[in-house]
């Protein structure tokens, strides 16, 4: 990586309160998943640009390099990536369920059911 | 079942050469980027193409659940099992230095192992959560 | 290389132990085998508490090298009296809850996701403990995303399909607050290089990046308080507590928001340390102010409840109001009282569910209007309600009356009495709320149903008694866990060694 | 100065997908979208000397994920009903509240890049410069995530676990029906 300004820190928080957006202003359970994931993927981005070291390369090392980008941040995100599409597996699930159980997947439309016992 | 004769023929050819491509990111992660997660889900994603082809069904006779949950709980053993015989050999817990006679020889022989269990674990976790998903019947 | 010696390997044990167990639980698939398995596994965990513990007050802090690489390289386990009697909370009600489990179990899960079920449980007890003696801040989000999994999929399993929203309810919140804890991490690891907590604690005085340190509190405090049920963020725990199967309400409601007060603690006192959080930031008053809003509206809304699991939750959201106005005071005195009520809180409310989870076992409910005259039908499972509930007022010679106690004391301490006529305005509702059920229980006429229902298993009312037998003698024996706690509160206060 | 505009030029089109998500109402749409999202993220990550993470986030987040959103779309009604009474005040407050304080705190945060951060600074320099020693294989990230840090790594393979054992606990597993050739679908 050559050169970076601070332009990916704001873009990145911007994609993530998008995403944050979508999983509170929206009542379709799907996109709250979709939202959720949007989320945490902006997330990933701040602390991969954090790692980022100006005229720093791939962190395997090489006789010929002598600047790499700092693999810490690419170890914990790889961890947190993991735990991202464990929590989507266990929504999706969550979802069909709830699916079978009340015939729909919108967040009104359920609570008007739970209601009316 | 359509008839895809031509994606039927294409994948049977692709789908050795996907497994082969897992097993390398498996085992070549000391030297390139890749490991143990990369190749489970690569690996996963060969049998996925299996299953969307030729069935589910298919699929579940060349690898039924039961071993998909036997092989996902031995890939967390495995790895937490270098960890325990790291602490029996004298060392602390995940401690690879006292697994062979030379430091760095049991740090190869520990990373092996673990990314291996990694590798199980993720595999069959997203075989068996794909198998999940799409053999769904209500009501069971 | 020495050897292996078992004293040595107890911090290790304390959460792989329950960490391989929760695989082979999975696999095992003959019902009564897993049951003895987890069992024996939970008690062993809670003797590992138990030695750990002892080590730690004959020798001081424990440290113990994952991998073998010291901090802040590796990652680091450590254990002070702080997490040591946490984790003897966390395990002390796993060793009561898996023996409860069995009929249970049988009764509300289906035959074949009996071996899920016990292994969610195990992997639960994993992340909680896990959460509880790492001295790393990543790796206390990798355990809590962990339990924080295990235990949206245990809710889900209860048998009313409102069970499955309430996981889906808290899987978001939860995530988002997951989320929240790791952007705060990040921020601290970005300004220091280091995500060891006691090397945080150490270089975060030289930190000049207040701005960035400052956010960093903000979104761990938000993130651990979506996992504590802080309020306002408590929104997904009344529904969670009600449908999920009676034996994940006992063990999450009596450990889970437990780990994540400790959570805060260790952030708010052992990392940021007490300048940053209570001078620098207004963490005190932010505190003070959502206690009392907690305890108020909560216990007010709890009387409301027909559904008496539900109305139990809603004294866990007053309860934590209690404990978070311990930790606003800020003081050595206030701790205490919020530490004591740590373990207390678990006691009472594992009693109080489990005999929630005899009722239903029998009733096959838990709502209010079916519970006419069942005292006289199970006397046994009654009166342990009813003691329960009489500890959770806080009446004398029961260990709620103790937390109460210390928590008055520690406010009258700081000169703020408006509180502690809140606190006692808070047990006056709790009169409501419990005499609500026991007027029912007592004098309402049975139904036919109640009438023909018989006494709950003895294993379920043995565990449920030995929950309310240790109401009453940490009641009256409060050394222990009174003298614990004051170490603890004092070990928060000087901040990092 | 091309890789910068790489970059800018994927997050560009990772704001209009994210917008875009946010319009529409065909579920099969969004989750296809959602899925551009993660590739482009891992572009992203490519830049910014993150191979494993880009290889990561493509193999999951482009893959696995979509399949299973994908499975579990086949079973809903493909669109969103769009329901206009939800009010929007509440999510934009939180949302420009967070949003406020995440730039806050980040702006305060060292040039991106510069070498003597203190995130480069403390831990991370001796992975780079005894992980050939210690543990004797290039890629560093590999020798962190497995050694110095493999108890993250034990924990991240336990939460994969979790999360298979929570789903089957949900939907079962069907037994295969024997003799049967149905096509799942």
């Amino acid at each position: 990586m050559s050169i970076l300004t601070h332009y990916n820190y704001e873009i990145a928080i911007f994609l993530a309160m998008v995403g944050l957006y979508v999983v509170i202003a929206q009542g379709n359970l799907v996109k709250k998943v979709t939202g959720l994931t949007m989320f945490q993927t902006s997330v990933f981005i701040l602390y991969i640009s954090m790692g980022v070291v100006q005229g720093g390369s791939v962190p395997i090392l090489d006789a010929d390099t002598t600047r790499y980008s700092n693999p810490l941040p690419h170890v914990l995100i790889l961890t947190a990536i993991v735990v991202g599409v464990a929590t989507t597996a266990v929504a999706l699930a969550l979802i069909l369920r709830i699916k079978e159980a009340y015939g729909t997947i919108e967040e009104d439309e359920i609570h008007e059911q739970d209601e009316s016992f | 079942m359509l008839h895809h004769t031509v994606l039927r023929v294409i994948a049977k050819l692709l789908i050795p050469v996907i497994m082969l491509f897992a097993l390398y990111v498996q085992f070549h992660g000391d030297y390139s980027p890749g490991g143990g997660f990369q190749a489970g889900v690569i690996f996963s994603a060969a049998i996925i193409l299996y299953a969307l082809l030729f069935g589910l069904d298919t699929t579940m006779d060349v690898i039924g659940p039961d071993v998909l949950q036997l092989l996902a709980a031995a890939g967390v053993l495995l790895y937490a099992g270098v960890g325990v015989a790291a602490m029996l050999l004298g060392g602390d817990f995940l401690d690879y230095n006292v697994l062979a006679h030379t430091p760095t020889e049991g740090q190869h022989l520990g990373i092996f192992l673990v990314e291996l269990g990694v590798g199980i674990t993720v595999a069959s976790v997203m075989l068996l959560l794909y198998y999940a998903f799409v053999g769904r019947e209500p009501g069971q | 290389m020495s050897g292996f010696s078992l004293s040595d390997q107890l911090p290790a044990l304390q959460v792989v132990l329950p960490l391989i167990a929760a695989p082979l639980a999975f696999i095992i698939r003959r019902e009564a085998l897993i049951w003895a398995f987890c069992t024996v596994v939970a008690w062993l965990t809670f003797a590992v508490s138990w030695s750990l513990l002892g080590q730690v007050q004959a020798e001081g802090t424990i440290s113990y090298a994952m991998g073998g690489w010291v901090a802040p390289w590796g990652i680091q386990y450590r254990i002070d009296i702080v997490n040591a009697y946490v984790a003897l909370i966390v395990s002390g009600i796993a060793a009561v809850v898996f023996p409860y489990a069995r009929h249970s179990v049988l009764k509300e899960i289906r035959g074949d996701r009996i071996p899920a079920f016990y292994s969610l449980l195990l992997l639960c007890l994993t992340g909680l403990l896990g959460m509880t003696v790492t001295g790393d801040a990543f790796n206390l989000f990798v355990f809590l995303e962990i339990s924080s999994l295990s235990m949206y999929s245990l809710i889900s399993l209860g048998q009313d399909r409102r069970a499955f929203t309430a996981a889906f309810q808290y899987l978001v919140m939860g995530t988002i607050g997951g989320t929240f804890v790791l952007i705060g991490v990040g921020f601290l690891y970005e300004v220091t290089g280091t995500l060891n907590m006691i090397d945080l604690a150490e270089r975060l005085p030289d930190v000049t990046r207040l701005r960035t340190l400052h956010t960093a509190f903000a979104f761990l405090v938000v993130g651990i308080g979506l996992k504590l049920a802080l309020f306002p963020l408590h929104l997904w725990l009344p529904n969670a507590y009600a449908f999920a199967p009676s034996v994940a309400t006992v063990f999450i409601a009596a450990t889970a928001t437990k780990v994540a007060v400790y959570a805060l603690l260790r952030f708010v006192f052992t990392i940021f340390g007490v300048e940053v959080s209570f001078q620098d930031l207004p963490l005190d008053q932010i505190f003070v102010v959502l206690g009392s809003i907690a305890i108020l509206s909560a216990s007010a809304v709890a009387i409301f409840q027909q559904n008496v699991k539900r109305m139990l939750a809603y004294s866990s959201v007053a309860q934590i109001g209690y404990i978070v106005l311990g930790i606003a005071l800020a003081t050595s005195a206030g701790l205490q009282a919020s530490l004591l009520h740590l373990f207390n809180h678990a006691l009472m409310k594992g009693a109080l569910f489990m005999a929630m989870g005899c009722l239903f076992y029998r009733l096959g409910s838990v709502q209010i209007g079916d519970l006419g005259g069942i005292a006289r039908v199970m006397p046994w499972t009654f009166g342990a309600f009813a003691l329960g509930g009489l500890s959770l007022i806080g009446v004398p010679l029961t260990v709620g009356f103790i937390s109460k106690w210390y928590l008055v004391l520690a406010i009258l301490e700081r000169g703020w009495w408006p509180l502690a006529a809140l606190v006692l305005l808070g047990s006056l509702l709790a009169i409501v709320y419990i005499w609500r059920v026991v007027e029912t229980a007592w004098f309402g006429s049975p139904s036919p149903r109640n009438e023909s229902a018989r006494e709950a298993p003895a294993g379920m009312l043995i565990a449920t008694w030995t929950l309310v037998l240790a109401n009453l003698y940490f009641g009256i024996q409060t050394d222990l866990t009174v003298g614990i706690a004051r170490q603890a509160a004092d070990v928060l206060m000087d901040g990092a060694p | 100065m091309i890789e910068v505009s790489v970059d800018l030029l994927l997050l560009g089109f990772m704001a209009v997908i994210s917008l875009a998500i946010v319009r529409m109402n065909d579920l099969f749409a969004v989750a296809m979208l959602l899925s551009l999202f993660s590739l482009l993220s891992a572009g992203v990550f490519t830049i910014m000397d993150a191979a494993d993470v880009a290889f990561t986030e493509a193999a999951v987040g482009a893959g696995i994920s979509t399949i299973l959103m994908l499975a579990t779309l086949t079973r809903m009604d493909r669109r969103k009903k769009s329901h206009k009474t939800r009010g929007i005040t509440l999510p934009l407050i939180v949302v420009s509240v967070t949003g406020t304080l995440l730039a806050f705190g980040t702006s305060d945060l060292p040039a991106l890049g510069d070498p003597d951060a203190p995130i480069h600074r403390h831990v991370a320099d001796r992975y780079i410069e005894q992980s050939g020693t210690e543990i004797g294989i290039p890629n560093v990230v590999t020798s962190v995530l497995a050694s110095y840090r493999g108890y993250d790594t034990l924990g991240e393979t336990t939460v994969i676990f979790t999360a298979g054992v929570g789903v089957l606990a949900m939907l079962g597993m069907r037994r295969r029906r024997k003799g049967s050739k149905k096509d799942p679908r």
